[in-house]
Protein backbone atom coordinates (compact mmCIF):
# COMPACT_ATOMS: atom_id res chain seq x y z
CA UNK A 1 0.00 0.00 0.00
CA UNK A 2 1.42 3.16 -0.91
CA UNK A 3 0.06 6.76 0.33
CA UNK A 4 0.88 10.70 -0.46
CA UNK A 5 -0.95 12.95 1.36
CA UNK A 6 -1.40 16.24 3.37
CA UNK A 7 -2.84 14.98 6.38
CA UNK A 8 -1.31 12.99 9.04
CA UNK A 9 -1.29 9.19 9.64
CA UNK A 10 -1.10 7.01 12.75
CA UNK A 11 1.46 4.44 12.33
CA UNK A 12 -0.41 2.19 14.89
CA UNK A 13 -3.22 1.79 12.46
CA UNK A 14 -1.04 1.29 9.54
CA UNK A 15 1.10 -1.86 12.14
CA UNK A 16 -2.30 -2.89 13.31
CA UNK A 17 -4.35 -3.01 9.35
CA UNK A 18 -0.66 -4.73 8.35
CA UNK A 19 -1.14 -7.11 11.43
CA UNK A 20 -4.68 -8.00 10.92
CA UNK A 21 -3.97 -8.56 7.06
CA UNK A 22 -0.71 -11.67 8.23
CA UNK A 23 -3.21 -14.37 9.82
CA UNK A 24 -0.51 -15.72 11.27
CA UNK A 25 1.97 -15.78 8.24
CA UNK A 26 4.15 -13.34 9.20
CA UNK A 27 6.67 -13.28 12.02
CA UNK A 28 8.53 -9.93 11.71
CA UNK A 29 7.21 -6.03 10.88
CA UNK A 30 9.94 -3.51 11.24
CA UNK A 31 8.99 -0.01 10.10
CA UNK A 32 10.51 3.12 10.01
CA UNK A 33 9.28 6.21 10.93
CA UNK A 34 10.81 9.51 9.73
CA UNK A 35 9.96 13.03 11.92
CA UNK A 36 11.36 16.47 10.83
CA UNK A 37 13.91 17.55 13.44
CA UNK A 38 14.34 20.51 15.01
CA UNK A 39 17.20 22.42 13.79
CA UNK A 40 16.09 25.97 15.57
CA UNK A 41 15.38 24.68 19.01
CA UNK A 42 13.35 26.80 21.28
CA UNK A 43 12.94 29.24 17.99
CA UNK A 44 9.14 29.32 16.03
CA UNK A 45 10.95 28.94 13.01
CA UNK A 46 11.87 25.23 11.26
CA UNK A 47 8.63 24.92 9.37
CA UNK A 48 9.78 22.13 6.52
CA UNK A 49 7.05 22.69 3.16
CA UNK A 50 7.36 19.39 1.19
CA UNK A 51 6.50 19.54 -2.61
CA UNK A 52 6.51 16.65 -4.89
CA UNK A 53 5.22 15.86 -8.03
CA UNK A 54 1.78 14.23 -8.65
CA UNK A 55 1.74 11.20 -10.60
CA UNK A 56 4.97 10.57 -10.61
CA UNK A 57 5.79 10.28 -6.83
CA UNK A 58 2.78 7.33 -6.97
CA UNK A 59 4.07 5.71 -9.45
CA UNK A 60 7.74 6.28 -7.94
CA UNK A 61 6.78 4.56 -4.19
CA UNK A 62 4.89 1.73 -6.13
CA UNK A 63 7.99 0.55 -8.21
CA UNK A 64 10.24 0.96 -5.09
CA UNK A 65 7.10 -1.39 -2.91
CA UNK A 66 7.03 -3.79 -6.14
CA UNK A 67 11.00 -4.32 -6.37
CA UNK A 68 11.09 -5.03 -2.55
CA UNK A 69 7.99 -7.25 -2.11
CA UNK A 70 9.83 -8.99 -4.89
CA UNK A 71 13.46 -9.19 -3.78
CA UNK A 72 12.37 -9.71 0.11
CA UNK A 73 9.12 -12.21 -0.71
CA UNK A 74 7.35 -9.71 2.08
CA UNK A 75 3.77 -11.01 2.57
CA UNK A 76 2.55 -6.69 3.02
CA UNK A 77 4.46 -3.49 2.99
CA UNK A 78 3.27 0.44 3.33
CA UNK A 79 4.99 3.55 2.29
CA UNK A 80 3.45 6.54 3.37
CA UNK A 81 4.45 10.31 2.50
CA UNK A 82 3.21 13.77 3.50
CA UNK A 83 3.22 16.94 1.60
CA UNK A 84 3.17 20.19 2.38
CA UNK A 85 4.07 22.45 5.41
CA UNK A 86 5.27 20.74 8.54
CA UNK A 87 6.25 21.26 11.83
CA UNK A 88 9.14 20.09 13.61
CA UNK A 89 8.15 16.37 15.36
CA UNK A 90 5.98 15.90 12.57
CA UNK A 91 5.87 12.65 10.95
CA UNK A 92 7.00 12.74 7.02
CA UNK A 93 7.07 9.23 6.37
CA UNK A 94 6.58 5.92 7.22
CA UNK A 95 7.47 2.63 5.48
CA UNK A 96 6.89 -0.60 6.64
CA UNK A 97 7.73 -4.38 5.79
CA UNK A 98 6.68 -7.78 6.91
CA UNK A 99 7.86 -10.85 6.20
CA UNK A 100 8.61 -14.53 7.60
CA UNK A 101 11.64 -13.77 8.73
CA UNK A 102 12.99 -10.75 10.52
CA UNK A 103 16.35 -10.37 8.67
CA UNK A 104 14.56 -9.87 5.28
CA UNK A 105 11.65 -7.34 6.85
CA UNK A 106 14.86 -5.11 8.11
CA UNK A 107 16.51 -5.37 4.99
CA UNK A 108 13.42 -4.47 2.44
CA UNK A 109 12.62 -1.64 5.17
CA UNK A 110 15.92 -0.13 4.68
CA UNK A 111 15.73 -0.62 1.05
CA UNK A 112 12.89 1.27 0.69
CA UNK A 113 13.21 4.38 2.95
CA UNK A 114 17.07 4.28 1.28
CA UNK A 115 15.70 4.11 -1.99
CA UNK A 116 12.79 6.59 -1.74
CA UNK A 117 15.61 8.86 -0.48
CA UNK A 118 17.29 8.92 -3.56
CA UNK A 119 13.85 8.26 -6.26
CA UNK A 120 10.92 9.59 -4.90
CA UNK A 121 10.10 13.59 -6.25
CA UNK A 122 9.71 15.22 -3.30
CA UNK A 123 11.48 18.36 -2.05
CA UNK A 124 11.92 20.41 0.96
CA UNK A 125 12.24 23.76 2.01
CA UNK A 126 12.78 24.96 4.93
CA UNK A 127 11.64 28.19 6.94
CA UNK A 128 15.03 29.67 8.57
CA UNK A 129 15.83 33.09 10.38
CA UNK A 130 17.65 34.73 6.76
CA UNK A 131 14.35 33.45 4.67
CA UNK A 132 13.29 29.96 2.74
CA UNK A 133 15.43 27.56 1.09
CA UNK A 134 15.14 24.58 -0.77
CA UNK A 135 17.77 22.00 1.07
CA UNK A 136 20.34 20.12 -1.14
CA UNK A 137 20.32 16.05 -0.47
CA UNK A 138 23.81 16.73 1.55
CA UNK A 139 21.02 19.12 4.02
CA UNK A 140 18.85 16.20 3.44
CA UNK A 141 20.56 13.80 6.39
CA UNK A 142 21.45 16.62 8.74
CA UNK A 143 19.49 18.21 11.53
CA UNK A 144 15.94 19.69 10.21
CA UNK A 145 15.38 16.35 8.32
CA UNK A 146 13.68 13.14 8.63
CA UNK A 147 16.89 10.46 9.63
CA UNK B 1 2.86 19.73 -28.65
CA UNK B 2 5.03 18.09 -25.23
CA UNK B 3 3.83 19.10 -21.45
CA UNK B 4 7.27 20.45 -19.93
CA UNK B 5 7.18 20.82 -15.96
CA UNK B 6 9.30 22.40 -13.50
CA UNK B 7 9.74 21.42 -9.97
CA UNK B 8 10.90 23.32 -6.62
CA UNK B 9 13.91 25.30 -6.69
CA UNK B 10 14.09 25.29 -10.42
CA UNK B 11 10.19 26.51 -10.92
CA UNK B 12 10.93 29.38 -8.85
CA UNK B 13 14.03 30.33 -10.58
CA UNK B 14 12.29 29.87 -13.84
CA UNK B 15 8.78 31.60 -12.63
CA UNK B 16 7.35 28.69 -14.29
CA UNK B 17 5.65 25.41 -13.26
CA UNK B 18 4.34 24.34 -16.47
CA UNK B 19 3.69 25.04 -20.17
CA UNK B 20 2.81 23.53 -23.01
CA UNK B 21 5.01 24.30 -26.48
CA UNK B 22 5.34 23.11 -29.81
CA UNK B 23 9.00 21.40 -30.31
CA UNK B 24 10.66 22.17 -33.54
CA UNK B 25 11.70 19.41 -35.62
CA UNK B 26 15.01 19.20 -34.68
CA UNK B 27 14.33 18.62 -31.25
CA UNK B 28 14.39 14.98 -30.87
CA UNK B 29 16.23 14.12 -27.01
CA UNK B 30 16.70 15.76 -24.12
CA UNK B 31 19.49 17.09 -24.66
CA UNK B 32 17.82 18.54 -27.79
CA UNK B 33 15.08 20.14 -25.69
CA UNK B 34 17.49 21.12 -22.99
CA UNK B 35 19.59 23.63 -25.60
CA UNK B 36 16.60 24.79 -27.25
CA UNK B 37 14.98 25.97 -23.97
CA UNK B 38 18.47 27.74 -22.97
CA UNK B 39 18.18 29.92 -25.68
CA UNK B 40 15.39 31.38 -24.63
CA UNK B 41 18.19 33.17 -22.38
CA UNK B 42 18.09 34.12 -19.02
CA UNK B 43 17.08 32.70 -16.72
CA UNK B 44 16.97 29.84 -18.41
CA UNK B 45 20.47 29.38 -20.02
CA UNK B 46 22.17 29.35 -16.38
CA UNK B 47 19.34 27.37 -14.58
CA UNK B 48 19.01 24.93 -17.31
CA UNK B 49 23.07 24.68 -17.48
CA UNK B 50 23.21 22.87 -13.93
CA UNK B 51 24.62 19.27 -14.26
CA UNK B 52 22.85 18.01 -11.33
CA UNK B 53 19.35 19.04 -12.79
CA UNK B 54 16.88 15.64 -13.27
CA UNK B 55 14.40 15.03 -15.85
CA UNK B 56 12.24 12.41 -16.16
CA UNK B 57 10.19 11.93 -19.49
CA UNK B 58 6.69 10.56 -18.93
CA UNK B 59 7.46 9.96 -15.05
CA UNK B 60 10.20 8.36 -15.39
CA UNK B 61 13.96 9.43 -14.64
CA UNK B 62 15.30 9.37 -17.56
CA UNK B 63 19.19 10.36 -18.74
CA UNK B 64 19.73 13.25 -21.43
CA UNK B 65 20.20 11.03 -24.71
CA UNK B 66 16.62 9.80 -23.95
CA UNK B 67 14.04 10.57 -27.04
CA UNK B 68 11.43 12.92 -26.50
CA UNK B 69 8.31 12.42 -29.06
CA UNK B 70 4.77 14.74 -29.13
CA UNK B 71 2.17 14.12 -26.61
CA UNK B 72 5.28 13.68 -23.67
CA UNK B 73 5.13 14.85 -20.27
CA UNK B 74 8.88 16.27 -19.94
CA UNK B 75 9.84 17.32 -16.12
CA UNK B 76 12.63 19.42 -14.58
CA UNK B 77 13.68 18.87 -11.29
CA UNK B 78 16.84 19.60 -8.55
CA UNK B 79 17.89 16.24 -6.63
CA UNK B 80 14.95 14.84 -4.53
CA UNK B 81 15.44 15.73 -0.34
CA UNK B 82 12.32 13.86 0.77
CA UNK B 83 12.03 11.03 2.89
CA UNK C 1 12.20 1.63 28.71
CA UNK C 2 11.77 -2.30 29.12
CA UNK C 3 8.58 -4.08 30.41
CA UNK C 4 8.28 -7.71 30.34
CA UNK C 5 4.48 -8.26 30.49
CA UNK C 6 1.63 -10.84 30.48
CA UNK C 7 -0.63 -8.03 28.73
CA UNK C 8 -1.06 -7.31 24.88
CA UNK C 9 0.89 -3.90 24.11
CA UNK C 10 0.02 -1.40 21.72
CA UNK C 11 2.71 -0.69 19.41
CA UNK C 12 1.34 2.65 18.18
CA UNK C 13 0.97 3.96 21.70
CA UNK C 14 4.55 3.20 21.92
CA UNK C 15 5.75 4.98 18.80
CA UNK C 16 3.57 7.81 20.15
CA UNK C 17 4.99 7.87 23.27
CA UNK C 18 8.38 7.75 21.82
CA UNK C 19 8.02 10.43 19.66
CA UNK C 20 6.40 12.85 22.07
CA UNK C 21 9.52 12.55 24.05
CA UNK C 22 11.93 13.34 21.40
CA UNK C 23 10.72 17.20 20.83
CA UNK C 24 12.35 17.37 17.41
CA UNK C 25 15.39 15.98 18.38
CA UNK C 26 15.07 12.88 16.52
CA UNK C 27 14.46 12.48 12.80
CA UNK C 28 14.52 8.41 13.03
CA UNK C 29 12.44 5.51 14.44
CA UNK C 30 12.29 1.84 13.47
CA UNK C 31 10.36 -0.57 15.35
CA UNK C 32 10.52 -4.23 15.32
CA UNK C 33 7.10 -6.04 15.98
CA UNK C 34 7.58 -10.06 16.61
CA UNK C 35 4.04 -11.76 15.88
CA UNK C 36 3.48 -15.74 16.20
CA UNK C 37 3.28 -17.08 13.35
CA UNK C 38 0.40 -20.08 11.89
CA UNK C 39 2.36 -23.47 12.15
CA UNK C 40 -1.27 -25.42 11.44
CA UNK C 41 -2.95 -23.09 9.12
CA UNK C 42 -6.80 -23.59 10.04
CA UNK C 43 -6.10 -26.05 12.59
CA UNK C 44 -7.07 -25.05 16.44
CA UNK C 45 -3.60 -26.09 17.51
CA UNK C 46 -0.67 -23.74 17.46
CA UNK C 47 -0.51 -21.73 20.85
CA UNK C 48 2.90 -21.35 22.64
CA UNK C 49 3.61 -20.70 25.66
CA UNK C 50 6.44 -18.39 26.97
CA UNK C 51 8.43 -19.09 30.19
CA UNK C 52 11.21 -16.41 31.54
CA UNK C 53 13.35 -15.97 34.68
CA UNK C 54 11.83 -13.57 36.24
CA UNK C 55 14.20 -10.85 37.83
CA UNK C 56 17.03 -11.98 35.49
CA UNK C 57 14.55 -10.97 32.35
CA UNK C 58 14.21 -7.55 33.31
CA UNK C 59 18.16 -7.56 33.86
CA UNK C 60 19.16 -8.81 30.40
CA UNK C 61 16.64 -6.39 28.84
CA UNK C 62 17.88 -3.63 30.45
CA UNK C 63 21.64 -4.27 29.58
CA UNK C 64 20.69 -4.89 25.49
CA UNK C 65 18.94 -1.57 25.66
CA UNK C 66 21.87 -0.08 27.43
CA UNK C 67 24.34 -1.31 25.29
CA UNK C 68 22.43 -0.30 21.92
CA UNK C 69 21.62 3.27 23.77
CA UNK C 70 25.30 3.95 24.23
CA UNK C 71 26.90 1.94 21.16
CA UNK C 72 24.44 4.04 18.94
CA UNK C 73 23.97 7.37 20.59
CA UNK C 74 20.21 6.76 20.94
CA UNK C 75 17.70 9.41 22.01
CA UNK C 76 15.41 7.02 23.19
CA UNK C 77 14.27 2.79 22.63
CA UNK C 78 11.56 0.55 24.35
CA UNK C 79 12.17 -2.89 24.72
CA UNK C 80 8.39 -5.26 25.36
CA UNK C 81 8.24 -8.66 25.58
CA UNK C 82 5.08 -10.53 26.68
CA UNK C 83 5.19 -13.77 28.40
CA UNK C 84 2.45 -16.59 29.20
CA UNK C 85 0.47 -18.07 26.39
CA UNK C 86 0.16 -16.69 23.08
CA UNK C 87 -2.11 -17.75 20.09
CA UNK C 88 -1.06 -17.34 16.17
CA UNK C 89 -0.80 -13.56 15.01
CA UNK C 90 -0.67 -12.63 19.01
CA UNK C 91 2.24 -9.88 19.32
CA UNK C 92 5.20 -11.45 21.33
CA UNK C 93 7.84 -8.75 21.11
CA UNK C 94 8.30 -4.88 20.24
CA UNK C 95 11.95 -3.03 19.92
CA UNK C 96 12.22 0.61 18.94
CA UNK C 97 15.11 2.85 18.43
CA UNK C 98 15.22 6.77 18.30
CA UNK C 99 17.78 8.25 16.53
CA UNK C 100 18.98 11.22 14.86
CA UNK C 101 19.91 9.20 11.50
CA UNK C 102 18.22 6.50 10.39
CA UNK C 103 21.44 3.68 9.74
CA UNK C 104 21.81 4.12 13.39
CA UNK C 105 18.15 3.41 14.08
CA UNK C 106 18.18 0.39 12.05
CA UNK C 107 20.78 -0.92 13.26
CA UNK C 108 20.20 -0.50 16.89
CA UNK C 109 16.61 -2.14 16.26
CA UNK C 110 18.38 -4.83 15.00
CA UNK C 111 21.01 -5.53 17.59
CA UNK C 112 18.34 -5.27 20.42
CA UNK C 113 16.01 -8.07 19.08
CA UNK C 114 19.41 -10.36 17.48
CA UNK C 115 20.75 -10.25 21.04
CA UNK C 116 17.29 -10.54 22.59
CA UNK C 117 17.24 -13.97 20.79
CA UNK C 118 20.24 -15.44 22.26
CA UNK C 119 20.59 -13.40 25.74
CA UNK C 120 17.25 -13.07 27.18
CA UNK C 121 15.42 -15.83 29.37
CA UNK C 122 12.96 -16.67 27.62
CA UNK C 123 11.37 -20.24 26.33
CA UNK C 124 8.59 -21.23 23.96
CA UNK C 125 6.18 -24.07 24.40
CA UNK C 126 4.29 -25.15 21.81
CA UNK C 127 1.25 -26.98 21.82
CA UNK C 128 1.04 -29.56 18.74
CA UNK C 129 -1.22 -31.85 17.62
CA UNK C 130 1.38 -34.18 19.08
CA UNK C 131 1.30 -32.47 22.48
CA UNK C 132 3.36 -30.11 23.59
CA UNK C 133 7.01 -29.34 23.11
CA UNK C 134 9.69 -27.06 23.98
CA UNK C 135 11.33 -25.49 21.07
CA UNK C 136 15.04 -25.47 20.30
CA UNK C 137 16.76 -22.50 18.85
CA UNK C 138 16.76 -23.80 15.27
CA UNK C 139 12.43 -24.26 15.30
CA UNK C 140 12.72 -20.51 16.58
CA UNK C 141 13.93 -19.24 12.99
CA UNK C 142 11.19 -21.35 11.63
CA UNK C 143 6.92 -21.27 11.06
CA UNK C 144 5.82 -20.92 14.39
CA UNK C 145 8.21 -18.52 16.21
CA UNK C 146 8.41 -14.50 15.67
CA UNK C 147 10.62 -13.44 12.57
CA UNK D 1 23.07 -22.24 51.64
CA UNK D 2 22.27 -21.28 47.41
CA UNK D 3 19.17 -21.07 46.01
CA UNK D 4 19.11 -23.17 43.08
CA UNK D 5 16.42 -22.60 40.24
CA UNK D 6 15.91 -24.72 37.07
CA UNK D 7 13.55 -23.23 34.03
CA UNK D 8 12.03 -24.55 30.80
CA UNK D 9 12.48 -28.21 29.62
CA UNK D 10 15.19 -28.77 32.19
CA UNK D 11 12.30 -27.97 34.94
CA UNK D 12 9.88 -30.83 33.55
CA UNK D 13 12.47 -33.31 33.38
CA UNK D 14 13.47 -32.42 36.83
CA UNK D 15 10.23 -31.62 38.41
CA UNK D 16 11.37 -29.09 40.47
CA UNK D 17 11.52 -25.56 39.65
CA UNK D 18 13.72 -24.46 42.86
CA UNK D 19 15.41 -25.46 45.56
CA UNK D 20 17.66 -24.17 48.77
CA UNK D 21 20.92 -26.35 49.52
CA UNK D 22 23.78 -26.28 51.74
CA UNK D 23 26.19 -26.89 49.06
CA UNK D 24 29.33 -29.44 50.89
CA UNK D 25 32.73 -27.40 51.22
CA UNK D 26 34.21 -29.00 48.37
CA UNK D 27 31.86 -27.52 45.96
CA UNK D 28 33.54 -23.78 44.88
CA UNK D 29 32.75 -23.68 41.04
CA UNK D 30 30.34 -24.21 38.78
CA UNK D 31 31.22 -27.49 37.93
CA UNK D 32 31.24 -28.61 40.71
CA UNK D 33 28.12 -28.04 41.45
CA UNK D 34 26.97 -29.87 38.35
CA UNK D 35 28.90 -32.97 39.53
CA UNK D 36 27.51 -33.07 43.26
CA UNK D 37 23.85 -32.57 41.56
CA UNK D 38 24.64 -34.92 38.98
CA UNK D 39 25.37 -37.93 41.87
CA UNK D 40 21.93 -37.91 42.60
CA UNK D 41 21.66 -39.99 40.11
CA UNK D 42 18.46 -40.30 37.42
CA UNK D 43 17.02 -37.71 35.86
CA UNK D 44 19.92 -35.35 37.18
CA UNK D 45 22.57 -37.56 36.17
CA UNK D 46 21.87 -37.25 32.29
CA UNK D 47 19.52 -33.83 32.40
CA UNK D 48 22.59 -31.90 33.62
CA UNK D 49 25.38 -34.03 31.45
CA UNK D 50 23.84 -31.24 28.02
CA UNK D 51 26.51 -29.32 26.81
CA UNK D 52 24.19 -26.55 25.92
CA UNK D 53 22.97 -26.17 29.81
CA UNK D 54 23.45 -22.43 30.44
CA UNK D 55 23.99 -21.39 33.77
CA UNK D 56 23.59 -17.97 35.22
CA UNK D 57 25.18 -17.12 38.54
CA UNK D 58 23.12 -14.28 40.42
CA UNK D 59 21.19 -13.69 37.04
CA UNK D 60 24.24 -13.53 34.61
CA UNK D 61 25.47 -16.05 32.56
CA UNK D 62 28.37 -18.06 33.72
CA UNK D 63 30.70 -20.32 32.34
CA UNK D 64 31.39 -23.90 34.19
CA UNK D 65 34.60 -22.35 35.80
CA UNK D 66 32.53 -19.66 38.01
CA UNK D 67 32.96 -19.69 41.65
CA UNK D 68 29.59 -20.36 43.24
CA UNK D 69 29.26 -18.89 47.19
CA UNK D 70 26.79 -18.86 49.66
CA UNK D 71 23.93 -16.83 49.10
CA UNK D 72 24.15 -16.90 45.85
CA UNK D 73 21.11 -17.78 43.01
CA UNK D 74 22.60 -20.37 40.55
CA UNK D 75 19.82 -20.72 37.43
CA UNK D 76 20.22 -23.82 34.82
CA UNK D 77 18.03 -23.20 31.85
CA UNK D 78 18.03 -25.10 27.94
CA UNK D 79 19.47 -22.32 25.61
CA UNK D 80 16.72 -19.86 24.97
CA UNK D 81 14.45 -18.95 22.57
CA UNK D 82 12.84 -15.76 23.21
CA UNK D 83 11.59 -12.93 20.80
Amino acid sequence: MISVQAEDFDPGEELERLRSGLAGRAGAVVSFTGLVRDLNQGDAIGRLTLEHYPGMTEKALAGIEAEAMQRWELIDSVIIHRVGPLSPNDRIVFVAAASAHRKAAFRACEFMIDTLKTRAPFWKKEATADGARWLSPADNTLPGQAG
Amino acid sequence: MVQLRYFASLRETLGVSDEAVALPEAVVTVAGLQRWLQERGAPWRDALADDHLLVAVNQEVSDRQAAVNDGDEIAWFPPVTGG
